[in-house]
This record gives C-alpha cells, sequence and structure tokens, in this order.
C-alpha cells in the first residue's frame, strides 16, 4: 500500500490520535471502562497499522522486534514486581495497601494504576510480536 | 424480561453447537481452531449473561445508582477472553509452521503424509 | 516473616523468573538461573509440606482479599505431596537440561525454552495450590499453553501436529472446566473451593449440578489422558523435546490427577460423585479397558517413546482404577502410584534422552546392541522399567500392592486378577526394548559414548529414588494415607 | 520337687533311658521334658547355685531372663524331638538325645567359664553319637571329623578360661569384649560351635550324614547354645556384624546349588544363625532381643523343616532334590507342615521369624548401617529362593518322581504338627514370645513398612524363582566345588542351576523330552480330530493375536494417529453419554 496516497495520509493523521488514545483508555480505566488490555491492543494497533501502510521493515525500525519482547517480559515484572512489593514491606502478595499504608485507598489505587500500566505494556508489546511474526510468513501456495 | 433473559442462553448453545461442529467437521486446521474459538466465545457469553442482574448498571460509582452488575463473572471473562486469545494465536502460529512443514493445512492430508514417510 | 508467604513465594518466584530469563538471554546464565529457581522452589515446597504435616492447612489471601472473596490459596497434605513432587521433578530435570537442550534446541531459543520452562512449572504449582476454581483454570492455561510451545520445539515436524492436537483437545478439556465452573458459581456465587463443598449440597438434587460435573469430569478427563480420550498424548510424548516429554510425563497427567481429586472429593463430596451419580461405575471399567488397550498398544510400538507414551495411559488407568475403588486404601494406591509414577517414568524418558542424544533416534530398530554400547543409560532403563512392571523392592510394587489390596478390600477380586495380568502386558514391552538393545547386534560398529554425566545424574537420581521409595515406604504410604483419608473426610 | 539343677533332670533321665525296656522308655523319654519344664518353673529369676570346686568358687546355675529363655527354648525342643523320635526301637538316639539336650541346658545355665567348658564338651561328646548313629563308612568320617572341630572348640575355650582367669582373677562368665588378644581364644571357640564362616564345614559336614531323628536334635542345640554365649560374652562387638554379614550371604549361593534337601537346610542354618550373629553384634536392647528372639524362632521353625526332611527320608528313603518330586500326595500332613516352615523361614507376616528377624533388621537400620542391611535385605531373599521355595517346592511339587510311600508315622506328624502351630502362634501373637526376651520389647514388628517390605521379598524370591526355573536349560557339568560356587553364584543371578548334576539331568529329560513325545504319539495315533483341533486352537490364537496387532500397531485403530476431529468427536459423545446417564 505504499504507493496508495489516501491510507498513507490518513493514516498519519490517525496513529498520533490512536496512541493518544490508547493512553487516555489506559490512565481513564480508574474512573470508567478502561484498562490495561483494552490501551494495549490499541496502542498495538496503531503499530499495526503502520505496519499495514509503510510495511513490515519499516515497522520494525521503529518497534524493534528485540525490544517489543523485552517489554514482554518487562510488563509482567511490573505487575508481580507490584506485588512483590507489598510481600517485601510485609502485606500479603497484591496488598496494594502496603503502598500507602497510611492511606489505603490511595494505597489501592496505586496499585492498580502500576498493574494495569504492566498489562497495558505486556498486551500492546505481545499483540505487536504476534502480529510480527504472522506478517513475516511467506504466503502458502 | 424472562424471553430476553433466556435469549441470551438460547444464543449461547447454538453457538456452542456451531463452535464444536466446524470443530469436528472441518479438516481445515485454521477453520477447527475458528471453531474451538467461537466455543471458547459462547462461553464466555454464558458467564457473562450470568452476571447479568437486572435493572443494574456498570459496577462504577454514580450518582443514583444503587443496583449494579455483578462484575466477577466479566472480570473472570476478561482473564478467559486473553487466554482465548493466546490460545488462539498459538494455535494459528503452529498452523502456520505445519503449513510451511507440510505445504498444506488439511489435517487428513497432513496424516496421510506422515504415515507414508513411515 | 518469609515462613508466611511461603505459598504465594512458591508460585511468584518461577513466576517471576520466567520474563527474567527473557532478558538475561544468554544460554548458559539462563541455564544456571533456572536451575537455581527450581531448586529454591524445591525448597520452598519441602518446606511447605513439613509445614503442612507439622500444623495442618495453611491458607493464604491473595491481595489481602479473605476467601471466599478473594483467591485464597490453600495448602493441605494432597497439594502439598503434589507441589513437592512436580518441583522435585523440575529441579532434578535440570541437570539434564543443559546438554540435552543444547543438543534439541536451536541455540537462539533457549532462552525462550527455559522461559515456556518455567511457566508451564508455575502453571502446574498453581494448579495444585490454589484454592479458587476458577484459577485452576487460569493456571491450567498457562501451562497447558507453555506445554503446546514446549512440544512444538520438537525436531520432528510431527511435533507440530502433535501441539496442534494437543492444543484442540486441551482447549476443549479446558473450556469444558470452565462451563463447570461457571454452573457452580452460577448456583453457588463463590468460586472458592472450601466454600464451594459447603454451598454445594443444597444444590445436589437440581439438574445444574448434574450438568456442571458432566462437564468438569469430561474436561478433566480429557486433561488426564483418560481412555478413550487419550489420543493426544502419544504422539505429544513421542515428539517432543526429551525433555519436555520427561517433564510433562512426569507431571501434568499427574496434576490433572490432582485436579480430578480435588473437584470430585473435596468440593463435590464422594458421596455426591459416586453414591448418587455412580462415577466409579464408568471410572473402573474404562481404567481397566484403558490398561489393557494401551498396554497393547504399547507393545506393538516402534518408536520407544511411543511405547513409553502409552504405557503412561496405562498407567494413568491404575490410578484411576485406585482413585475409582473410592476407599482410602485405593486412594492411598492412586496417590502412592501417582508420585511412584512420575518418578520411574521421568527415568524412563530420561534413559530415552540420554540415547536420543547419542543416536539421534528413539526409534526401536536403532536400538539394536545399545546394552553394550550405552552400558550405564540401558541400566537405568532396566532398573526403572521393572519398576514399571511392578517388581518388588521397586516403587510399582508397591503401588500395585495397594492397587490389589483395594480391590480384594472390596471383595472385586476379578478387577484384582486383571490389573495383576496387565502387569505381564508390562512385562512384555518392556521386554522388548531389552531384547532388542541386549540380545541383538548393532548394525554398526560405530562407537556411541555414554550420555554426558549431567544427563546421568538426573538420570540416576530418578532411577534411585524408584528403588529407595521402593523399599523406604514409609514417607509416600504414609502421605498418600494421610491425603487419602483427608479426601475421604476420616481421620486415619 | 523344687531345687534340682535343670540340667539334672535331663542329663540322668537320659542316661536312665539306656537302661529300659522299649514302652516305657518311649513313655519316659515323653516325660521327662516336661519334668524338666516344671521344675525349671520353680527356679526363680535371679537365682545363683554356687559350688566350691578345687578352691574355686564356681557357679552352676545363673537364672536370669537371658539364661531362662534358652532354657525354655532347649526343653520344648527336646519334647518336640522325643515325640519324633518316638517310633524308635533303638536306645542310643533317644538317650545321647536327651543327654545332649541336658548338656545344651547346662551350658545356658553355666555361670562361670569351667562350668561352660564342662557342658561345652558334653555336647559335642553327646551329639557326636547321633551322627554316628546313621551307620555307615561316611557317617562314621564326618562324625569324628565334627568331634574334632566340637573338642578343639572347646579346647579353645579352655584355654581362653585360663587366661582370663589369670588376667581377671575372676571365672565368672559374664560379659567379655574383645579388649584383649586372648579373648578372642574364647571368641574363636564360640565361633566354631557358631559355624562362624572358615568354621563352618563341620555343620554341612555332620548334619546331613545323621539320623532323621539325629538331625533335628542336632539343629536345635549347639548353635543355639553358642548363640547364647556369644550373647551373653561379646554382645555389642562390631566384629560380629560383618561375620554374620557373611554368614548370612555366602550360604545362599551354596543352598542353591546343593541337592541334598538337607545340606541345602543345613546352609540356610548358617545363613539364619548369621543374622543372630548380626542382632548380637548391634548389641542393646533391640539387637539382643533379636538375635535371642530369632535364635527361639529358628529352633522351632527349623526343627520343623528338618522334622519334614527327615520323614521325607524315613518315609522315601530319598533326600536329593533331584530324587524327589510330587510327594505332596502320598504325603500331605508332612507337605502341610513343611510348607508352613517355609514359610516361617522366609519370615512371611503371621509365621515366626518375621517377628524376630524383622527385629534384627530394625536393629541394624537403627544403627545406620545400610550396607549391612541392603546385604541382609538381600540374603533374606536368598533364603526365601533356597528354603522358601525350593525345599517345600522341590521335595512336594516339582515334577512327579513317582515315589508311592508312606504318610510318615503319627509321632513324627504329631512332633511336626506342635512345632508348626507354634510357629502361627508365636509369629500371630508376638507378646508371648516378647514377653520372655531378656530386654523389655517396645517393638512393633506388624507395621505396613515391614509387612510391605517383607511381602515384596517374597513375591521377589517365587519370581526369582519361577523365572530361573524356566531358564534353566543350560547344561552344565560341574566337576570341582569351586567350579560348583562360580556356577551357583552365576546362575543365582542368571538361571537356576539344573538339580545337580546327571542324576537330575535324567529327570528332567522325563518331562523336557519324553513327555512332549509322548504327548505327540499320542495325538498321532488319536488322529486327525485332536490333530486339528490343536492345529484350529492354534490358528484362532494366531488370529486374536494378529487382530490385537492389526489393532494396535502403528496403523491401528489405537496405535495410529488420530485426527484431531475423531478425539474431539469422541470427547462429545463421552460427556454425551455421562450427560445422558445422569439424566
Amino acid at each position: 500500500m505504499r504507493h496508495q496516497g489516501i491510507p498513507r495520509v490518513v493514516s498519519k493523521w490517525l496513529i498520533a490520535p490512536i496512541l493518544l488514545f490508547a493512553l487516555y483508555v489506559q490512565f481513564h480505566g480508574d474512573f470508567g471502562p478502561g484498562g490495561g488490555f483494552q490501551a494495549g491492543v490499541i496502542f498495538a494497533a496503531a503499530v499495526v497499522l503502520y505496519a499495514l501502510i509503510f510495511g513490515l521493515q519499516a515497522a520494525k525500525q521503529i518497534v524493534k522486534p528485540r525490544i517489543v519482547e523485552t517489554l514482554v517480559a518487562l510488563g509482567v515484572l511490573l505487575y508481580a514486581g507490584t506485588g512483590l512489593v507489598s510481600l517485601f514491606l510485609g502485606y500479603n502478595f497484591l496488598d496494594y495497601t502496603a503502598l500507602d499504608p497510611d492511606n489505603a485507598p490511595h494505597g489501592q489505587h496505586l496499585g492498580i494504576f502500576l498493574v494495569e500500566l504492566g498489562v497495558g505494556i505486556t498486551v500492546a508489546a505481545v499483540m505487536i510480536a504476534i502480529f510480527f511474526s504472522f506478517a513475516g510468513r511467506r504466503r502458502l501456495r | 424480561m424472562i424471553s430476553v433473559g433466556l435469549f441470551n442462553y438460547w444464543a449461547c448453545m447454538i453457538l456452542m453447537m456451531i463452535g464444536l461442529y466446524t470443530a469436528i467437521a472441518r479438516p481445515n486446521l485454521v477453520k477447527k481452531l475458528i471453531g474451538l474459538s467461537i466455543f471458547q466465545v459462547s462461553v464466555f457469553l454464558l458467564y457473562i449473561s450470568m452476571g447479568k442482574v437486572s435493572g443494574g448498571t456498570a459496577p462504577i460509582l454514580g450518582e443514583g445508582i444503587d443496583t449494579y452488575s455483578n462484575p466477577l463473572p466479566h472480570v473472570l471473562i476478561l482473564t478467559a477472553i486473553v487466554v482465548g486469545i493466546a490460545t488462539l494465536s498459538l494455535g494459528l502460529a503452529l498452523v502456520v509452521r505445519i503449513g510451511e512443514a507440510y505445504d498444506t493445512i488439511e489435517e487428513d492430508e497432513i496424516i496421510e503424509r506422515d504415515v507414508v514417510n513411515d | 516473616m518469609i515462613d508466611m508467604h511461603l505459598p504465594i513465594l512458591l508460585i511468584v518466584v518461577p513466576l517471576v523468573s520466567a520474563p527474567l530469563c527473557v532478558l538475561l538471554r544468554q544460554k548458559t546464565l539462563v541455564w544456571a538461573f533456572a536451575s537455581l529457581v527450581c531448586v529454591a522452589s524445591l525448597g520452598i515446597a519441602s518446606m511447605l509440606l513439613i509445614r503442612v504435616l507439622e500444623e495442618g492447612v495453611i491458607s493464604y489471601a491473595i491481595g489481602g482479599w479473605i476467601a471466599p472473596w478473594g483467591i485464597e490459596y490453600r495448602v493441605d497434605t494432597i497439594n502439598a505431596f503434589v507441589l513437592l513432587l512436580v518441583s522435585i521433578i523440575a529441579a532434578v530435570l535440570m541437570f539434564f537440561a543443559l546438554p540435552s537442550v543444547a543438543d534439541e534446541i536451536s541455540g537462539k531459543q533457549h532462552y525462550l525454552f527455559y522461559t515456556a520452562y518455567l511457566l508451564c512449572f508455575t502453571g502446574l504449582m498453581g494448579i495444585a495450590i490454589t484454592g479458587d476454581a476458577f484459577n485452576v483454570f487460569v493456571f491450567l492455561e498457562i501451562s497447558s499453553l507453555s506445554s503446546y510451545t514446549l512440544i512444538a520445539l520438537g525436531r520432528d515436524r510431527r511435533a507440530l501436529t502433535a501441539s496442534y492436537q494437543y492444543l484442540i483437545m486441551g482447549t476443549l478439556g479446558a473450556t469444558f472446566i470452565v462451563i463447570g465452573i461457571g454452573l457452580m458459581y452460577m448456583m453457588t456465587g463463590t468460586l472458592n473451593m472450601f466454600d464451594l463443598s459447603e454451598r454445594l449440597p443444597a444444590m445436589f438434587e437440581t439438574r445444574t449440578a448434574m450438568v456442571a460435573f458432566a462437564f468438569l469430569t469430561v474436561g478433566m478427563l480429557i486433561k488426564l489422558a483418560m481412555f478413550p480420550m487419550h489420543m493426544w498424548l502419544p504422539n505429544a510424548y513421542c515428539y517432543a523435546p526429551s525433555l519436555v516429554t520427561a517433564f510433562l510425563a512426569a507431571t501434568a497427567t499427574k496434576v490433572s490427577i490432582y485436579v480430578f481429586l480435588r473437584f470430585t472429593f473435596t468440593v463435590w463430596g464422594a458421596e455426591f460423585v459416586f453414591e448418587k451419580l455412580k462415577l466409579d461405575a464408568f471410572l473402573i471399567p474404562l481404567s481397566l479397558i484403558g490398561i489393557y488397550v494401551a498396554s497393547l498398544s504399547a507393545i506393538y510400538q516402534t518408536n520407544i517413546k511411543r511405547l513409553l507414551a502409552y504405557s503412561s495411559v496405562a498407567q494413568i488407568g491404575y490410578m484411576m482404577l485406585g482413585i475409582g475403588f473410592v476407599s482410602i486404601t485405593g486412594l492411598t494406591g492412586g496417590i502412592v502410584h501417582l508420585f511412584n509414577h512420575a518418578l520411574m517414568k521421568a527415568a524412563l524418558f530420561l534413559s530415552v534422552g540420554c540415547a536420543v542424544l547419542r543416536l539421534g533416534s528413539s526409534d526401536l530398530a536403532d536400538w539394536k546392541g545399545l546394552g553394550r554400547r550405552m552400558p550405564v543409560t540401558m541400566a537405568a532403563f532396566v532398573l526403572a522399567g521393572l519398576s514399571l512392571i511392578g517388581v518388588p523392592l521397586t516403587v510399582g510394587f508397591v503401588s500395585k500392592w495397594y492397587l490389589i489390596l483395594a480391590a480384594l478390600e472390596k471383595g472385586w477380586w476379578p478387577i484384582a486378577l486383571l490389573a495383576l495380568l496387565s502387569s505381564l502386558l508390562a512385562v512384555i514391552y518392556v521386554w522388548r526394548v531389552v531384547e532388542v538393545a541386549y540380545f541383538q547386534k548393532a548394525d554398526d560398529d560405530s562407537n556411541v559414548k555414554e550420555a554426558p554425566l549431567m544427563m546421568q545424574i538426573s538420570m540416576w537420581v530418578l532411577t534411585g529414588a524408584t528403588l529407595y521409595f521402593g523399599i523406604q515406604t514409609d514417607l509416600t504410604v504414609n502421605v498418600a494415607q494421610r491425603a487419602a483419608g483427608l479426601l475421604l473426610g476420616v481421620t486415619p | 520337687m523344687s531345687e534340682v539343677h535343670p540340667a539334672l533332670i535331663l542329663l540322668a533321665g537320659g542316661l536312665l533311658l539306656f537302661c529300659l525296656p522299649t514302652t516305657p522308655r518311649r513313655i519316659v523319654s515323653v516325660i521327662l521334658p516336661v519334668f524338666g519344664f516344671l521344675n525349671l518353673l520353680t527356679i526363680a529369676d535371679g537365682t545363683l547355685w554356687h559350688i566350691t570346686w578345687g578352691g574355686y568358687e564356681l557357679t552352676v546355675l545363673r537364672a536370669d531372663r537371658l539364661s531362662m529363655l534358652f532354657g525354655y527354648l532347649f526343653h520344648l525342643a527336646a519334647f518336640i524331638g522325643a515325640i519324633y523320635a518316638l517310633h524308635l526301637k533303638d536306645r542310643l538316639q533317644i538317650g545321647t538325645g536327651l543327654i545332649y539336650a541336658g548338656s545344651a541346658v547346662g551350658a545356658v545355665f553355666a555361670g562361670d567359664l569351667i562350668t561352660l567348658f564342662i557342658f561345652w564338651e558334653l555336647l559335642a561328646i553327646t551329639s557326636v553319637f547321633l551322627v554316628w548313629a546313621r551307620g555307615g563308612e561316611r557317617a562314621l568320617r564326618s562324625g569324628m571329623r565334627y568331634l574334632v572341630m566340637h573338642i578343639s572348640s572347646g579346647l579353645l575355650l579352655l584355654l581362653g578360661a585360663v587366661f582370663y582367669y589369670l588376667n581377671t582373677k575372676s571365672l565368672a562368665f559374664d560379659h567379655i569384649g574383645l579388649d584383649k588378644g586372648h579373648h578372642y581364644l574364647i571368641f574363636l571357640s564360640f565361633g566354631i560351635k557358631c559355624a562362624f564362616p572358615l568354621l563352618h564345614n563341620w555343620l554341612i559336614d555332620a548334619y546331613p550324614e545323621s539320623t532323621p531323628v539325629g538331625t533335628v536334635f542336632l539343629s536345635a542345640f549347639t548353635t543355639k547354645a553358642a548363640i547364647y554365649a556369644l550373647a551373653r560374652g561379646f554382645a555389642g562387638e562390631d566384629l560380629l556384624i560383618y561375620i554374620g554379614t557373611i554368614m548370612t550371604i555366602f550360604p545362599i549361593f551354596y543352598a542353591a546349588i546343593e541337592n541334598d534337601m538337607r545340606r541345602v537346610l543345613s546352609y540356610s542354618m548358617i545363613n539364619q544363625i548369621g543374622f543372630m550373629v548380626v542382632g548380637i553384634g548391634i548389641g542393646g536392647a533391640l539387637g539382643i532381643n533379636g538375635a535371642v528372639s530369632h535364635a527361639f524362632n529358628d529352633v522351632i521353625f527349623k526343627g520343623l523343616l528338618f522334622m519334614s526332611m527327615g520323614a521325607v527320608l524315613f518315609s522315601s528313603g530319598r533326600i536329593n532334590a533331584s530324587d524327589l518330586g510330587g510327594l505332596y500326595k502320598s504325603m500331605p500332613w508332612t507337605c502341610a507342615c513343611c510348607i508352613i516352615g517355609a514359610a516361617s523361614i522366609s519370615a512371611i507376616p503371621l509365621f515366626n521369624a518375621f517377628i524376630s528377624k524383622s527385629m534384627v533388621m530394625q536393629g541394624v537400620a537403627d544403627s545406620g548401617a545400610v550396607t549391612i542391611w541392603l546385604v541382609l535385605l538381600f540374603a533374606s531373599a536368598g533364603v526365601l529362593h533356597h528354603a522358601g521355595v525350593k525345599i517345600p517346592f522341590f521335595s512336594f511339587f516339582a515334577h512327579d518322581a513317582g515315589i508311592r510311600c508312606r504318610e510318615a508315622p503319627l509321632n513324627m506328624r504329631i512332633a511336626m504338627t506342635i512345632s508348626a502351630i507354634l510357629c502361627i502362634v508365636i509369629g500371630s501373637y508376638p507378646p508371648l514370645l516378647y514377653n520372655l526376651l531378656p530386654h523389655p520389647v517396645d517393638y512393633v514388628p506388624y507395621t505396613t513398612t515391614h509387612v510391605v517390605l517383607q511381602l515384596q521379598l517374597v513375591f521377589f524370591a517365587v519370581l526369582a524363582f519361577v523365572a530361573l526355573m524356566l531358564t534353566s536349560e543350560i547344561d552344565v557339568s560341574l566337576k570341582t566345588r569351586t567350579q560348583r560356587i562360580t556356577v551357583g553364584v552365576l546362575l543365582l543371578i542368571g538361571h537356576h542351576p539344573p538339580e545337580l548334576p546327571g542324576v537330575n539331568l535324567d529327570s528332567d529329560w522325563i518331562y523336557r523330552r519324553a513327555l512332549p513325545r509322548g504327548i505327540r504319539a499320542v495325538v498321532r495315533t488319536g488322529g486327525l480330530i485332536v490333530d486339528r483341533f490343536f492345529a484350529g486352537a492354534k490358528a484362532l490364537i494366531q488370529k486374536l493375536i494378529a487382530a490385537i496387532r492389526a489393532q494396535h500397531n502403528n496403523r491401528g485403530l489405537f496405535g495410529r494417529s488420530w485426527l484431531s476431529q475423531s478425539n474431539v468427536l469422541i470427547a462429545i459423545i463421552f460427556l454425551a453419554i455421562y450427560l445422558i446417564y445422569y439424566f
């Protein structure tokens, strides 16, 4: 699609708002529908769109597969790490009260925020990784 | 109200049957996976239906709302959806590799090719 | 303080380590790290078992949400035993892993292999430790997905189809389980197993209960490869990398059997399952047919891994037979066999793995004269094979003893007789391998070295264990008896 | 009637027997042990009798729990032996038999080394007559060798006693230990009587040469008195553990290749004594209790086995495995008793050796000697193999040797039955024996582990025996003893020894070659119908196997890879069946 003008232009216009929307969904998860899963997928959709329009190679140059892989791991680590922090602070695993013992709701809020961030990163990275690995394959006869 | 309630379950059953039928009747590996996915989706529907509290709304605190739907099935199904996606993508990845290795993704042909090789 | 958190650490440590493996990337480093994690888990699991034996049930609320609202990890004798088993196997196999994985998996994929291995391990441990029904499903899928991946890493292209078939069947089974759990939740509004067991009896008369149980049972039977829903197993075990075969054969089906025990006995209760629904009327005949059909199939296999895989199906028949007796002795036999079979099958698959490393093949025809070419490996194979047959002074005898005792206790001597006769089939299929390895001359005279020491350590630790626990039956039998008593609600 | 030295009744009574005519002699011979036993009951625990002899104070009677136990045991053995000997007309055997028993009783009650020495020698002298009673050149010669060994044992004891006295100014027979060089003299003396390795030849040599009655007596006293002496003097000596272990192990190879049934039993006896010696070597309450109780039981079950083999010899006139077989038809009673004896020696649960051998094993296990424990375990399996299975199998079953003889005389059967009942009663109700033991017993034999372990051994031995029987086709001609041993070792690992040597292969031939030939001839003459029947049956079986094969091989229904759709279908059908069933 490299030579199709309209999709190129439209996607250039769209990609940035998509990314922004992903972030909105991610952080608005506290107050309304939303959260890491959805945000991650939306974020990945932006990258997928870019790859569709500008080619897989171009996309891989921007979002390096190696980095994607690392992000998958880091997201999970962020999630589990948040739980471990409360463990080290003497609370049960994933008991976010630990993050702010004086103000339990705030602690919970912070904990869920971090966990959702981890989820968002992982989902986005996984989605991109899945797209990369499928898109790179040759066509069957 | 009752018929609407039951409609969910009917849809769930029909989807389940479509899914299983596809998984059984289609030798094409991708179609099988799609069938399996449909089957799983029917189960998601089952869960979500049971979380519905009539007259309830989304379980987010708001002014003047006192009936909420049960959020737990949604949470469970969110997990199940993720698992479903993971299974589907893993399955498709396998199909891609099988396709590359056998030059076909029809299961009967694949088994035949293996038997010939034996 | 750390004491309190043992249950969660058991899950979190391997879970966190899996992504760390991705970050580490370097082959040997990842291996060393994964080994460390497995050994640490083994330590935690043994501490847990000791504590459970001393203090009774340990409960852990995730996130501080008390059961039945939150997810509860609940450790009692039964799952402490299973946890120990899984972590022992995982830890011992790590010795084997270094040379074997280097041989069978391409270097670029090593870190991913260990990631999947640790995830699979996490999943299996999670299934065993959790007290939440839905959580079982989640961990089941974690372990299943990673095991599909692991199987697909096999060198043969048939590994891919095997993995695919396993995926289809595994997903089907897991989804059945989810339906069952969903219906249970519908009836009771709780997912906590303990809570379920208290609330379900009120629902026993409803059809929903029966349907829920039917879905649950079939789902679990698929997962544990009960005859006739076992057909995903032989290929999956046959074409997977050696290490994976050994690991899955020793743990995956065993954990599934644990799930079966947990749901039928703890959640639903033996009374409902066996007196009202008469599940034993299915279990016992199916187990027996399974034992015979699978053993006969094993006899006619030309690939040793496939032969052993069929034998696994037959051995699962023995375990389910013991469970089907619904008596302390029967359950003891089933649980002891669960442990014992894990040891001997792992030992057998490891010795096959050693041979595969040197010969590059697990075809029976290529094993000619192996008794002379790789005497140490074959010796382990023979010893573990004796255990499979159930020769006295090996673990196999201990479990068969209890199974037959249980059958006779009920006065079902034909079943006892059939179970005994079936050992003859095991003699035949083990003998086929022995005959080829010891009494036929190798086609070529090329020298074959013994497997590396690292692999032999794993192999001999497990083989030694089959002998040790065959003589020292105290530990296994006592724990199994306590577990059986717990399941049946009787304090022995 | 109190205050009579326990040994005196049997000694004097035995002498009396020589003077009595047949019928009174028979009556008295049975009553004497009973009398002795009653007298024994009147003697209180802790009684000491001293006499002065040439300036030395000798303790002719020391009754404590250890010696009392052996006292009871020897009276019991004498009683059973006397019944077993009732049919005899000659006075030599029963007379010397009871005097022999009396000397054994005297030896265990001896409180000092001199008294011990006296009875020690008396044991040797009286017992040799039992060997000679068989008559013939062989018995005479082996009796001589036997006597020489035992006299030297006595002399060593005397020498040791003198050294001991010079060093300690005491003759008291208490714990001696091995801390001084000359103590080894006494040790060696006991060792000879105990049939320590390399000092054991007399036992194998003489016991099988004795009369049926003689062997029964011999098996009960000499070695057990030696066990008592060891337990008294050398308890807890580590050396004994190793000696005992060797004693348990080497005889099983010999026993496996031996043809003479009573010789097999003699080897098995050394093996059993080995267990006792190990128990003594372990020392402590558990070890001593184990050793002593095993000695007690051994007298009963080994006596029973010797009695049954004696009965076989008495009735059929043969004793070689290769000559025997199928006797269960003629001698069902003896056969049953023999099987009980075999079960006992195999330490099957509910039989007496189980409760004592497992004590020894436990003692070893507690002491942490893993290797020893494993060796003993292997030896136990060996015992099972040769004594537990081989003895009854070859004499009463196996191939029918065509012997049609009369059942053993009534008195023999009674004696055997008493022993057999004792085996079971003690085995089933251990406190009966445990209450007599020198140390308080808090040991429970019937735990799951012990029972399962023991049963595993049993099955293992039976399995080995069957497997070896099936593969014992190799024809070996064994000339020398060394050859035999080597082959025996090899055979025990690989194949069962054909019952040696020429004779056996002859009879082997009967069922290996002649029988099939005969059958074939019958079939041929019987006409085509039978032939066709066999052919049909064969074809049927072949078809069946082919069908199984077709279904189970790689291409077959159960062996091939299925399409995943069939898997799914089966699962769903299964679910449907469940649902319909529950509906």
